[in-house]
């Protein structure tokens, strides 16, 4: 089977996707409303699939279009899917609000800076380092590893329970993206389980937040402060 | 030498006796059962006979018993050293078995523990003590060490229902498993140098310690070991565990398990370094005389008998640990042979202590068990019900306030000697100082011993009883007194024949010091070490002495003159019947050392009027007064306050908050990052 | 096939558990047996791989060495324990009305229990270092439905919290996975694998800065599943929310199959960077961690969140134990992981059942159970000796070993050992003034328990099983102080020669 | 050991211990202007005592009925240990310097415990007062003991003898001593022999149940116990005209006797004085008076090395 792109052309469309899923993390960062978020992440879901499919594209091995598919699956379909059902059964609707405890003023330059450094991390073993075997996509790196970091950003200054799977799926990404970029995917076995998990995980966190609301009629988590010391 | 070699499995002798009286106890369960009491009492006396072949032998038993883990060996050696460790633990431990006998059936309730409990935790406690002097390798001692610890432990919660008793036991064992961690840590040093964890290693890599690593294990060694050995200010635990106990455990506790740890410092300080500076010597003199000096200062303003004798321990302790210092100065300085006298005096005493201060103990349980208190303050006129008890606590407090000829004084004569040696032999004004006020210090802690027990004795024992239960008291049982009169009579044995344990020290002193000081102490020879020092003291002389001017010249007036005139009368109190609340109390007693010491002691005192009607009308005056030993104010309250108000601070941290728990993950893995980039 | 039918026991008796929840005794019965038949199996695996050397399946999905079968004993013991202690736990939840759906939850519970224990198993056989992570994360959803088991509110928010910060963490250590993935890729083209047979074969020549990097990931990844300070806050939460006979479990192997996890990926880094970066990040945060443990059990007031911070500290020492290394640090370091699994297993158990007669684990209302409950009382003491690190339990047999690998190790390992001994004095004076406390002390009334909704005294018929699963425990962990046989020493042996020749190889 | 001169010392000591603390009387009385009594009212003192009628307290034990005894044996012994008129100690194998400390102390215990022993309270504050000011006492009398042991490297009492002209060290352990000697015979300004106040008193109070027999008995060992002392301090400072006990002969027994009995008066004129100079001090004020004694004797050991025997 011949590759339908080379490999350089599908470095550089990785290279963009990286780039463009920066963008959308940044641009999350910004959103207010759940609803917004949750397409973001289905964004994130769709240029994961470009990148994976580019990849695919340019080796045409099974193995390539295997994880492809599952990306598709869970990351565009699956995931926002399940947060969409969620958060449409909130039993209260102001929970719509994504919360932010840090103003948005000062977040957003913070996120920056999370992705500056991300750069600044991944440098030593970064660009010089990509070998004969994964794609010259020299921001690809840096870029999961600065999603990665605005992932758990986002959580840590989030108080909606479902902003903080949000932020989670978007780590999951970022890896997602790293792993596409630099290495073709991880083997298949390990790509399915982690598909696996990725799902289950986010479905008992939609089980344990249906509970909560239930419970706490709200799903703010600064609420769940009773367990300390 | 010897007409009789034991045989080198005799030592396994007393362990198996501990180990079937751990049985016995546990399996019997009944009260009275004296079975195994007699088992101990056994075990102690095999124990003392392996001893002393021990001493005897030229070469040192050795025994592996298992490995836990093939780099944790349980190995045990029997050397001079540890052999009379072995018989200072041994000798009183046949009276503490003897007087457990009657004791354990005599008291009960009381947060004591059942017999059967006290009876298996004795065993162990005695099996544990001889195998820590014993081990030979980092794992068995420090296993035995810490199972000795655990085990007294539980006999001094007893049966733990005692809020008091808990309190005790829980400062004692968590004091002494931290001071068992510096040890640990001294030992580890000690392993990372020799490369091996048994002591022969430690002891061929002796030279090998670089200068930082000696130093800190000599502070280890003193901060582990002295707190052990109850040196102020690492001794508030031994106040308040060795009273909580039964009596013949607090005996052994003070008499016997805290010379574990001198047994410790002599190990380590001897075998496992050589060349010791010159400071060592001066900071164990320096310990030994504050907690001389305090400890019998605290002794004297206590009530409670057990803790009176329990601060004496203290105070003893100083005084052993002024020995050794003087010894180990001795040998920095390369005085063998006056080193090898210091080590005997120290010995000595050592091994008196155990003997008089048990006694001591005994005779205060047996006060225990026959009025239920051990309140000065609720007892007096012992005398007349229970004048055994009386004849053997009033030799205890003659020779625990270091009187000739009792045992107390031949130790601390030695001492004096060795001191004064010491100071010719240094020949330099800073050590003559020192000297000067080590000596000094010693004279003033023996003639406030000496106050201390004319009050324990006096106000126990003599004039009017100030309780019903004093005046109701009967004589304890006949294996109490069996205990007790063994105890008075090695007390008398030893003042009068001290040879017998020089004789004994002889290869204890030529594997420490390479030299052996003997001084010969009898009817003939009085001069010790001619070269260096002269002094003399012979005991059967100066019995003989005070018979002939003191004793024989009244007996031969009442044979001339008869009983002497004289009537019996009431004592004269001004002209109303004495009571016995005139009688000068304890506190009293002590009140004139507690005004010229209190400096030292800084005795609190709380003095409220209540005048409801008006400033003139004075209705109640509350009056308190106490000794609240500035040190545990100072470093262990407020070491404790801290830990607690750092540890709510700390635990804020836990805030309940998902986000902030997030944000320090991420935070972490930045600053990792930022490590390992 | 001994493996396979390992790793099949389980899931055979996780279904029937789930389907059959009407009919109690069934399940019951069925759980007991699949945890022996669980234990047998694996012990049958412990001795054909200590006997045999490294056993793998026909597929070649799993690949079961010293180091794993260490961890497969560990977690059969302590998941069999756990199966017999659940059966009176959950039938006094059960009647006491704990369970929101009865019997139905007591079906989910042994579905649960099982499927939880069958992830463990599968973690540490799996051949392949993805699909270690794939396990790891596994077992946290798995048990995250347990810790969750009561749904109030305090149970659902350590469920949250254990289930997002570990995921979070987990998510950073597959980045580390991809990382190192990323390295063999580099150093051994398209044939590279994740397969641990193949990456510890060329282990010396992964990268070693992008090694690195990803022992960093590595480390705060599964750290955070092995409750390394700072990462450990969901620790307590999950621990003392969970039903006692998971809390055990969770606190005794679940923390140590994370540190498996770190251990493979130690080794690899130690072989591409030299043995001193992994080891020293591994000090830093064993140590850390036994400092953050002490203020916690200073001042905890429920004995539940007592014991878990107590794992905390013991996973810090055992972070200190693998890294020092060597030959002596690792074996010290795999003793006390048995050791600690045993004996907090054996102390959460009796904690449960404590918990359960007082109806409450406020240590504050905990009092003088050795007058209620002689048998509970006195095996809490001891298991809080032990945990302490006195003799004659293991505990302090292998804290000793510890300390002496590191003072015969590295300066580093030397200073660490030094602190974490200082630090372990103080813990113990916390841990025992606590435990005293619980043991002796005036019992409160048995209307004050009730009213709790305890039974403070129990016949004995009902603790039957409880018996058989704390007594063995308790001896064991009384045993293994007196003597650790010989085949066990022989394991960890294997295991150091395993993972430690890829250290010394990598002598650059 | 000489049982001749142990013989002759012991009754020497029995036979002028009354003596001196006549001459001391004597000499206080002088000192104060007045005539006072015979140099020999101690003698009838003492044999009134041990004629008249004893009365025990009905609250007494055997302690109390044997402390006279043991403290008499204890006193005398310590004294027969000190040299007097020879150069050289009675009895050397008996003990040393610090054995005579330790019968002191002996002697001590068992005053102060008789003195508990009737539940009498001025027994007892004078017990009480007697331990706490002698705990001060001992150590300073050891330091001196020290001070001069250090150069002459022995604790034996021959060997501690003095041997001519005092250098810088031995004029501070006098002063000391004489401190020690004020406290230990119970003369002002630490204690007034002569008063049973209360407020003051310290060794009259443990005497104060005693009567007859065993009070003659407890007086006559007090005197011997303040003439061993001044012979301890003629001894180690005076050292002139002493007797050799190589070669006793009549002669030199008579010289050593003659010198001895100089210096005892002598000492007992400077008692008397220092109690007619000085005033009693306030119960609580004498332990710093004590202190200086232990103070000076730290000094003097120090100027053993310092200043050079």
């Amino acid at each position: 089977m011949s590759d339908l792109i080379s490999i350089s052309q599908a470095s550089t469309v990785i290279d963009v996707t990286a780039l463009g899923l920066l963008a959308l993390g940044l641009l999350s960062v910004l959103v207010k409303r759940l609803e917004a978020a949750i397409v973001l992440l289905a964004g994130q879901g769709i240029l994961l699939g470009v990148a994976s499919g580019a990849a695919a594209l340019s080796d045409m091995g099974w193995r390539s279009w295997a994880a492809f598919a599952v990306a598709v699956a869970v990351k565009v379909v699956a995931i926002p899917l399940i947060l969409w059902v969620v958060l449409g059964r909130l039993p209260v609707h102001h929970d719509h609000d994504v919360e932010s405890v840090v103003p948005v003023k000062l977040a957003f330059p913070m996120a920056i800076a999370l992705v500056a450094g991300a750069y600044w991390v991944i440098e030593p073993v970064g660009a010089a380092h990509i070998g004969p075997h994964g794609f010259d996509a020299p921001n690809a790196l840096p870029g999961a590893l600065g999603l990665l970091m605005i992932g758990i950003f986002l959580m840590a200054t989030r108080k909606r329970a479902l902003t903080q799977v949000i932020g989670l799926v978007t780590m999951e990404n970022a890896i997602f993206l790293a792993a596409v970029a630099a290495t073709h995917g991880l083997p298949l076995a390990v790509e399915f389980g982690i598909a696996m998990d990725v799902l289950t995980g986010v479905a008992l966190m939609a089980l344990v937040t249906h509970e909560i609301g239930r419970l706490l009629a709200t799903t703010d988590i600064d609420r769940l402060r009773t367990l300390r010391g | 030498m010897s007409a009789l070699d034991l045989p080198h499995s005799f030592l396994l002798v007393p362990f198996f006796c501990y180990a079937l009286a751990v049985v016995a106890a546990l399996a019997i369960r009944r009260p009275g059962g004296a079975l195994p009491s007699l088992l101990i009492v056994l075990g102690a006396l095999t124990g003392a006979l392996a001893a002393i072949d021990g001493l005897r032998q030229s070469e040192p038993i050795e025994a592996v018993a298992w490995a836990i883990i093939p780099a944790a060996e349980l190995s045990f050696r029997l050397d001079p050293l540890g052999a009379f460790f072995l018989l200072v633990i041994s000798v009183p431990a046949i009276a503490a078995g003897l007087y457990g006998i009657g004791y354990l059936n005599a008291a009960h309730g009381h947060g004591q523990p059942p017999r059967w409990a006290a009876d298996a935790l004795l065993g162990a406690f005695l099996a544990s003590m001889s195998l820590v002097v014993l081990a030979d390798s980092l794992i068995s001692f420090m296993v035995a060490w810490e199972l000795m610890s655990l085990v007294s432990f539980f006999l001094v919660i007893g049966d733990g229902h005692h809020a008091d008793s808990r309190r005790a036991g829980y400062v004692y064992i968590v004091m002494t498993h931290i001071s068992a961690g510096f040890l640990f840590l001294a030992f580890l040093l000690l392993l990372r140098n020799a490369g091996g964890a048994d002591f022969e290693a430690f002891r061929a890599a002796a030279g090998a310690l670089s200068g930082l690593e000696r130093e800190a294990l000599f502070l280890l060694a003193l901060l582990g070991f002295g707190t052990k050995a109850g040196l102020i200010p690492l001794h508030v635990w031994l106040p308040r565990a060795h009273p909580a106990a039964p009596s013949h455990v607090s005996a052994l506790m003070s008499g016997v398990m805290v010379k574990t740890a001198i047994y410790g410092l002599l190990r380590v300080l001897w075998e496992f370094v050589d060349a010791p500076p010159q400071w060592w010597g001066w900071m164990l003199i320096v310990a030994g005389v504050v907690s001389a000096l305090l400890g019998i200062l605290y002794a004297l303003m206590e009530r409670d008998l057990k803790r009176i004798l329990a601060y004496s321990t203290v105070e003893h302790v100083g005084i052993i640990v002024i020995g050794l210092g003087a010894a180990l100065l001795l040998e920095s300085l390369g005085h063998a042979a006056i080193a090898a006298l210091a080590l005997v005096a120290t010995l000595v005493h050592l091994f008196n202590h155990s003997i008089f201060k048990s006694l001591l103990f005994l005779g205060a349980g047996a006060i225990q068990t026959a009025t239920g208190t051990r309140d000065l303050e609720r007892l007096g006129g012992l005398i007349r019900g229970m004048p055994r008890t009386a004849v053997w606590f009033i030799t205890g407090a003659l020779a625990i306030a270091a009187l000739p000829p009792l045992n107390g004084f031949v130790g601390e004569w030695l001492l004096f000697q060795s001191l004064l040696g010491l100071g010719t032999a240094a020949d330099a004004v800073g050590i003559a100082t020192l000297v000067a006020i080590a000596g000094g210090s010693l004279a003033l802690t023996a003639a406030l011993a000496l106050a201390c027990f004319v009050r324990a004795a006096g106000v126990g024992f003599l004039a009017q009883p100030r309780s019903d239960a004093a005046r109701d008291s009967r004589e304890v049982g006949r294996s109490m007194h069996a205990g007790m009169g063994l105890l008075a009579l090695a007390t008398l044995g030893l003042g009068l024949f001290p040879v017998v344990l020089f004789e004994a020290l002889e290869p204890v002193t030529r594997s420490l010091a390479g030299a052996t000081a003997r001084p010969s102490l009898g009817l003939g020879g009085h001069v010790l070490n001619p070269d260096e020092l002269a002094g003399s003291y012979a005991p059967v002389l100066v019995v003989v002495g005070l018979v002939a001017l003191g004793i024989v010249p009244w007996l031969v007036a009442r044979l001339l003159t008869g009983e002497g005139r004289s009537r019996v009368s009431p004592t004269w109190v001004c002209g109303v019947d004495l009571e016995p609340r005139m009688q000068y109390s304890a506190t009293a007693f002590a009140k004139p050392i507690r005004l010229i010491f209190a400096a030292l002691i800084r005795p609190q005192r709380v003095i409220e009027f209540k005048r409801p009607v008006s400033d003139f009308f004075v209705s109640e005056v509350r009056y308190e007064e106490g000794v609240h030993p500035i040190y545990e104010r100072h470093l262990y309250q407020r070491a404790v306050g801290l830990l607690t108000v750092a540890s709510h601070r700390v635990s804020r941290l836990q805030s309940g908050s998902i986000r902030a728990y997030l944000a320090y993950v991420f935070v972490t893995l930045v600053v990792v990052l930022l490590i390992a980039r | 096939m001994l493996l396979l039918a390992l790793l099949i026991a389980p899931l055979l008796v996780a279904i029937p558990c789930r389907l059959l929840y009407r009919r109690q005794p069934l399940i019951e019965r069925l759980n007991v047996a699949g945890a022996l038949l669980t234990a047998l199996l694996a012990g049958a695996v412990v001795v054909d791989v200590a006997s045999n050397g490294p056993q793998d399946d026909p597929i070649g999905l799993f690949y079961v060495d010293a180091l794993s079968a260490v961890l497969i004993g560990t977690v059969a013991t302590v998941g069999l324990a756990a199966a017999l202690v659940s059966v009176g736990y959950l039938r006094r939840d059960l009647r006491a009305g704990h369970l929101l759906d009865g019997r139905k939850d007591l079906g989910w519970y042994y579905f649960g229990f099982h499927i939880f224990i069958w992830t463990m198993l599968a973690t540490v056989s799996v051949a392949n270092l993805g699909l270690l992570w794939v396990g790891i994360e596994a077992t946290t959803l798995a048990s995250a439905l347990l810790v969750g088991f009561y749904r109030t509110k305090a149970a659902l928010e350590a469920a949250w919290k254990y289930i997002i910060l570990c995921t979070v963490g987990i998510t950073f250590a597959l980045f580390g996975v991809l990382l190192t993935y990323y390295a063999a890729v580099q150093a051994s083209g398209d044939g590279a694998s994740l397969e641990w047979t193949a990456l510890s074969a060329n282990a010396a020549l992964l990268d070693p800065a992008l090694m690195k990097l990803a022992f960093v990931f590595i480390l705060i990844g599964f750290g955070t599943k092995a409750g390394f300070a700072p990462l450990h806050t969901w620790l307590a939460d999950a621990h003392s929310q969970a039903p006692s006979p998971i809390s055990g479990v969770l606190s005794g192997v679940l923390l140590a199959c994370a540190l498996y996890a770190i251990l493979r990926f130690q080794a690899l880094t130690a072989a591409a960077t030299g043995t001193d970066f992994a080891s020293n990040l591994l000090l830093a945060f064993g140590v850390f961690s036994v400092a953050v443990a002490l203020p916690f059990i200073v001042i905890q007031r429920d004995l539940k969140r007592l014991l878990a911070y107590s794992s905390v500290e013991h996973i810090g020492l055992m972070a200190v134990a693998f890294g020092i290394g060597g030959p002596l640090g690792m074996a010290a370091g795999l003793l006390h992981l048995v050791n600690h699994a045993l004996t907090k297993a054996l102390l959460f158990f009796v904690a449960g059942d404590i918990a359960q007669r007082f109806g409450t684990r406020r240590i504050s209302a905990l009092r003088g159970v050795v007058r209620i409950a002689p048998l509970a009382g006195w095996l809490l003491l001891a298991g809080i000796l032990a945990i302490a690190g006195m003799p004659p339990f293991s505990i302090f047999v292998s804290e000793i070993a510890i300390a002496s690998a590191g003072f015969a190790g590295s300066r580093e390992a030397l200073i660490a050992s030094a602190l974490v001994v200082v630090l372990l004095g103080l813990i113990f004076a916390g841990l025992l003034a606590q435990g005293l406390r619980v043991v002796y002390g005036a019992p409160p009334a048995e209307d004050v328990a009730a009213s709790h909704g305890g039974s403070p005294r129990r016949v004995w018929r009902e603790d039957l099983l409880w018996i058989a699963a704390v007594a063995p425990l308790a001896l064991a962990v009384l045993l293994l102080g007196l003597h650790v046989p010989g085949p066990v020493t022989d394991l960890f042996d294997d295991v150091s020669a395993t993972l430690q020749p890829l250290a010394t190889t990598a002598s650059r | 050991m000489d049982p001749l001169l142990l013989a002759i010392q012991i009754s020497l000591v029995i036979l002028f211990a009354p003596l001196a603390q006549g001459i001391i009387k004597t000499s206080k009385a002088r000192w104060q202007n007045r005539r006072g009594p015979s140099i020999f009212q101690p003698y009838f003192d003492l044999l009134k005592w041990l004629g008249r009628e004893s009365v025990v307290s009905d609250q007494a034990s055997w302690v109390f009925r044997l402390a006279p005894y043991i403290y008499g044996g204890a006193i005398l012994l310590a004294a027969a240990l000190v040299p007097t008129f020879a150069r050289g100690s009675a009895a050397p194998g008996f003990g040393d310097a610090i054995v005579f400390v330790g019968l002191f102390a002996l002697a001590r215990f068992w005053l102060a415990l008789a003195a508990l022993d009737t539940g009498s309270n001025f027994g007892g504050m004078g017990s009480s007062r007697e331990v706490a000011f002698a705990a001060l006492v001992e150590p300073a009398l050891l330091l001196v003991i020290f001070a001069v042991a250090l150069p002459a490297g022995s604790t034996s009492l021959t060997a501690l003898v003095g041997s001519g002209w005092p250098g810088a060290s031995e004029i501070v352990a006098f002063l000391a001593l004489m401190i020690v000697a004020i406290a230990e015979t119970g003369r002002i300004p630490v204690d007034n022999p002569d008063t049973h106040l209360e407020l003051t008193m310290i060794h009259e109070g443990m005497l104060l149940e005693y009567s007859g027999r065993p009070l003659g008995v407890l007086h006559w060992a007090s005197q011997i116990k303040q003439l061993a002392i001044l012979s301890l301090i003629a001894a180690l400072f005076l050292p002139w005209g002493l007797a050799d006990p190589a070669s006793l002969g009549v002669a030199g027994i008579a010289l050593g006797v003659a010198t001895w009995g100089v210096k005892i008066a002598a000492l007992g004129l400077l008692l008397g004085m220092i109690e007619t100079a000085f005033a009693k001090l306030r119960i609580f004020r004498a332990p710093d008076l004590i202190g200086v004694a232990s103070v000076l004797g730290v000094l003097a050991v120090m100027a053993t090395f310092v200043v050079g025997p």
